[in-house]
């Protein structure tokens, strides 16, 4: 796989298809690797790994248990690359952590750290744009896409420049708040994704409280995919093993599947030639 | 020196500081940032604030000679006395600030976080003049140890939210008062309690507690014969009373030292790193992965410290030393013993520190000291009667 | 008006007050009473108590307007807010000019008797200052109540002296204080706490206390239309808070109200009687056998009131009325709603009345009303909370 | 028996004997006048009876607790006037008690119903020199000897005013501090009662911590008798009988009459003629 991960997800959306990214914390459990296998024999189109962090700002309770219980089995960021190194998997495999993971020595070293292992994107939630100029000019360097993230209060100009600056997707905020599941689709969540397909042509996923196969299909109106975080773990954490994880990444695929089927994405609809 | 200016948009100190938030919040720390520049230089604005910290909240605090421990330590020590204003700790000068801003932009609901309970009892306080609701987070752990002043809040009709997740202190209710402002920002104002979190909350924060340095030095004027004192001290959790005793002497010749707790060091021993919105020194291990930190002072266990502060020490305007929980109990008794005042066991910490550098020479016979007594040890009593 | 004025060496107010103790007591009475009239002539003593009341006691205190309340009576409620002194309540005004006036006559030792444990924490507190010794006789039932007190005495240094006779609250505790003066008088300091006791203590007490009422009636010339209130209320144990701020009053057109707890309410049910050394209203049987006073203030189980409140009353100057227990505790509560500011149980007895005065129409819509909020509430959260 | 208390008193004075006035708190036990009539029989010169009062501020616990007990019981100044009022004994019966019950009504009225009832004196601890006044009208107009209270405190000029404006006798406190027993005889004992022996003729009693036949002897040396209270009330609180209580009484009488024997009363002693 040469592809970055924005050229990889764009060649899968430009099929038609509506992209999937599920989330696995690393070290969760130790065979948490499975879990990434799992997720990308259920169709995903990249699989996010979590670098859990002590100090979770933006997660929810689901994923705050996931990265103590993954800090408490001694979970370390030189572990998790040497267990990303080794997986095989043929979609981009995309790093989320907190800025004080990446600045521990420097964006640089981190970034490199990244792509030796093989991962193609980052994603930092707690760099906004204002304090991202140093990580992304480092993680261009390495080849790494910088993911940024919008939010439904980003006014229209931040919009643009998130969505000019952001690389591999735009991350979508369905709505204000942290990760976890739950909650309708909002009106806000809706016009978000419509004003990110306005403004750029990379693809725009959806994530925070994507939970359950409707719910995915639903906001995939909205954009092009959508990212699956909560729902995951929250299985996991209530025993789920790969295999169950893997069968509930199926059927959002599917729910995916059968709803990009009728819908409406004028901008991004295969044109009817190919 | 180019330090305790304005920090610009940006909200730097030197290296540190910032606004490492999610997007989410990137409006509201705008709108605030415009709302306080607005304000701040806004005189009704500023003159109601001042009514309110001289009418309700009882400024000026007077500037006590501790006239029996000076003697004993052969040192002349002034004490600033944060105890004597209303809820009993500095944090309610900043709290009355920033509620004044909350009304002004409209918000219904005050969020905060507590360590000691004092900053959670000052915005309970605040939002009740000012009638606005009030939601504190708290770690379980603080809550049992602060237990009075969780039922100060209830009293006082704020709601408290018990933080269960990690060490269960400061920390960690700092999370969740993110987390929570994350989620009704539209409604709701967050009001941090010491010079920490995105910009423009440091800055902003230390504004607000300029205060306690500009009278300290007035006072000093007036009754100093040199006018200065030789060294100023204040205790630093996350650094607010510090900031804003520093804020009034920076100018001057004074030695400034903020003397944190040994268990919650991050001036001493913590390295640069992102925690709760800005960039700091913060204790952590190689990962990056932020230590607990652990102190008898449930205002002092916060593992980071105010950006402002990293850069003070960075500039060499300042210096920070740690104490021992063992100190701060000795020094708070001999206090209460020479000079009848309860002090906080934060406010202790600057005081042990004073007492071992006046009895080790560190400090010269004949210095002045201007101590901020941040706060009032009753929410204490019941854990140090313990400890003893 | 004949009132409020030196009561001659007999200690008369009208029919009221005296010497009556054993005659063991009777040379330390006069000493107290020589002592005490050339200390309160002699410009030295007054400047060391005026500075220590300024830069130790947190003087004056402010005159806080009641914003929200105030809207939702119908009237001006302005409060003096002693809850804002070092210890939290107005009993450090008088325990200071009392210790002060001990370390004059060369006394080693300050004894005190406390209810609520304000006083008592004002007098170790004072004692620590002056590096004297403090033993203080608290009730056992006071003692359950009022246990965060108890430690503050302890931690200070003071001696609590448990008290089992009975009915284990303040009276008992004045008996039992008495007692041990008797016994201790050479090198013992006996500090009252209200305006009660043998002459000189009901008039020299009130004159420590009198700054409350002379800092409101300047700060209310300065923000009052007429320059004067139309009512002036205060809460009653023994008095001294009410005696003080009647005494900066009492020549004006103010009507001055003095509010007692329903269960202790000497001046509405008392009849004349002689009770710990001097002749006022108590609380007693036919036969003369005294009652237990019931109130959920501690400060306020006291069967007996200020011999100087019996005479305002007879003479027509002030008038005394009473609240419940439960109309107590709302108003604690709707002031720590409305205002941010926790009363204690004490003053939230005078604030009860004037909320039921001022909706029943017995304050009339419009009326200034100065109160005297004389101490915070912290040291009642606990009943506070079993209460609801 | 017409004779006014301090008569009869320097009658049995005069005639060499060293006065004893024991104490009971009336209504300590339903059968208190038994005590009375016990310690008559044991020699008795006086007895005082005690009105029990709530806060009875110049007593130790002894007789804060025979007092406690005595109210608990339902002791009202009526009953004990009325038991008073039946009692048939030969030497002189004398209230002690506090201005509170004094000045319920008037003072007048109060010694008037002492005097009804045969009682021949008063002892109110709490109305020193200063507001005795009225009451002193009032017990000399009654023909009730007021007893007044010298301490070791009093300056010579109170003491000269004491000793002149007591009747019956002069009531000299041991020590500063409550009734209770125990304590050494002071130096300051010995001097109270020779200072007031020089000063009158009247008899001067010791009380407060007499306890013993010792010790009431030693202190009787120093001036003309003892009043003992503590000692017997806490006999009685622990279980004993008037019997018992009248033996301790004899077994003082004896002490003091021994002591007399052989002691020193330069300004009291019969003189060898007699
Ligand atoms: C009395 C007191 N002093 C100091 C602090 C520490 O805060 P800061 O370092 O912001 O002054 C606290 C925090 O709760 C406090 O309550
Ligand atoms: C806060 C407070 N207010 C009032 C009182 C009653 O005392 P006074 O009637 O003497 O003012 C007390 C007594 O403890 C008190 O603590």
């Amino acid at each position: 796989m040469n592809a970055s991960l924005e050229e990889f997800l764009i060649a899968r959306r430009d099929t038609g298809r509506s992209l999937l990214v599920p989330y696995v914390t690393a070290g969760v459990t130790p065979k948490w690797t499975e879990v990434v296998h799992a997720y990308v024999d259920a169709g995903a189109d990249a699989v996010e790994v979590g670098f859990p962090f002590s100090d979770p700002m933006l997660d929810g309770v689901t994923i705050q248990e996931a990265s103590d219980r993954a800090l408490a089995a001694g979970t370390t960021v030189r572990g998790i690359l040497d267990e990303v190194a080794t997986l095989d998997v043929d979609v981009p495999v995309v790093a989320m952590t907190y800025s004080n993971l990446v600045f521990q020595r420097s964006a640089a070293e981190f970034c490199a750290a990244l792509r030796g292992s093989g991962l193609r994107g980052l994603i930092v939630p707690d760099s906004p744009l204002e304090e991202v100029g140093d990580l992304a000019d480092a993680a261009a360097a390495e080849g790494l896409d910088l993911v940024l993230l919008a939010a439904p209060s980003s006014s229209r100009a931040r919009l643009r420049e998130i969505a000019g600056r952001s690389r591999g997707f735009v991350y979508a905020l369905t709505r204000m708040g942290t990760t976890g599941e739950g909650g309708e689709i909002s009106e806000q969540a809706a016009r978000l994704g419509r004003e990110l397909k306005e403004l750029t042509d990379r693809p725009v996923l959806f994530g925070f409280g994507v939970a359950g196969p409707e719910r995915a299909a639903e906001l995939a109106d909205h954009a092009d995919g959508v990212v699956v975080a909560s729902a995951l773990m929250r299985r996991l954490l209530d025993g789920a093993g790969a295999g169950e994880l893997g069968e509930y990444v199926s059927s959002i695929r599917r729910a995916l599947d059968q709803g990009a089927r009728w819908a409406v994405h004028p901008a991004t609809a295969p044109s009817p030639t190919t | 020196m180019d330090v305790m200016t304005d920090p610009g948009t940006t909200g730097r100190f030197g290296a540190y500081g910032g606004r490492y938030v999610p997007e989410s919040l990137i409006p509201a720390c705008h709108e605030i940032e415009a709302a306080f520049r607005e304000a701040w230089s806004d005189t009704e604005f500023r003159g109601r604030l001042t009514m309110l910290l001289s009418v309700y909240a009882g400024r000026p605090t007077p500037l006590t000679p501790a006239w029996r421990l000076s003697r004993e330590l052969g040192i002349t020590l002034l004490l600033k006395r944060e105890d004597l204003t209303h809820t009993g700790s500095h944090k309610i000068n900043n709290v009355i600030g920033q509620a004044l801003l909350a009304q002004r932009m409209g918000k219904r609901r005050i969020l905060a976080e507590t360590g000691a309970g004092q900053h959670g009892v000052a915005t309970a306080t605040a939002a009740a003049l000012l009638g606005l609701e009030a939601t504190v987070f708290m770690g379980e752990r603080d809550i049992e140890r602060q237990e009075l002043n969780v039922l100060r809040m209830e009293v006082l009709g704020a709601e408290v939210v018990p933080v269960t997740s990690g060490s269960r202190t400061l920390k960690d209710a700092c999370n969740e008062a993110m987390r929570h402002w994350v989620s009704s920002v539209d409604d709701s104002y967050y009001c941090i309690g010491s010079v920490m979190g995105p910009h423009p909350y440091p800055w902003m924060v230390r504004e607000f507690q300029r205060v306690i340095g500009e009278e300290a030095r007035e006072q000093c004027a007036a009754e100093l014969p040199y006018g200065v004192p030789d060294y100023v001290v204040a205790c630093i959790g996350g650094g607010s009373n510090a900031v804003g005793t520093f804020a009034g002497f920076v100018d001057t010749a004074a030695r400034l030292v903020g003397v944190e707790a040994e268990g919650g060091a991050a001036a001493t021993f913590g390295r640069a790193g992102v925690l709760h919105g800005f960039r700091s020194l913060v204790l952590q291990n190689d990962d990056g992965q932020v230590t607990e930190a652990h102190s008898v002072a449930a205002g002092l266990d916060y593992p980071g410290i105010g950006p402002e502060h990293a850069h003070l020490r960075d500039a060499g305007r300042a210096r920070y030393e740690t104490v021992n929980d063992d100190e701060v109990i000795r020094a708070l008794r001999r206090l209460a013993h020479t000079e009848g005042i309860l002090a906080a066991l934060e406010s202790s910490h600057a005081l042990a520190w004073v007492i071992r550098a006046a009895e080790s020479g560190g400090i010269a016979p004949g210095s002045t000291v201007m101590l901020t007594l941040s706060g009032r040890g009753d929410k204490d009593i019941a854990s140090i009667k313990e400890m003893l």
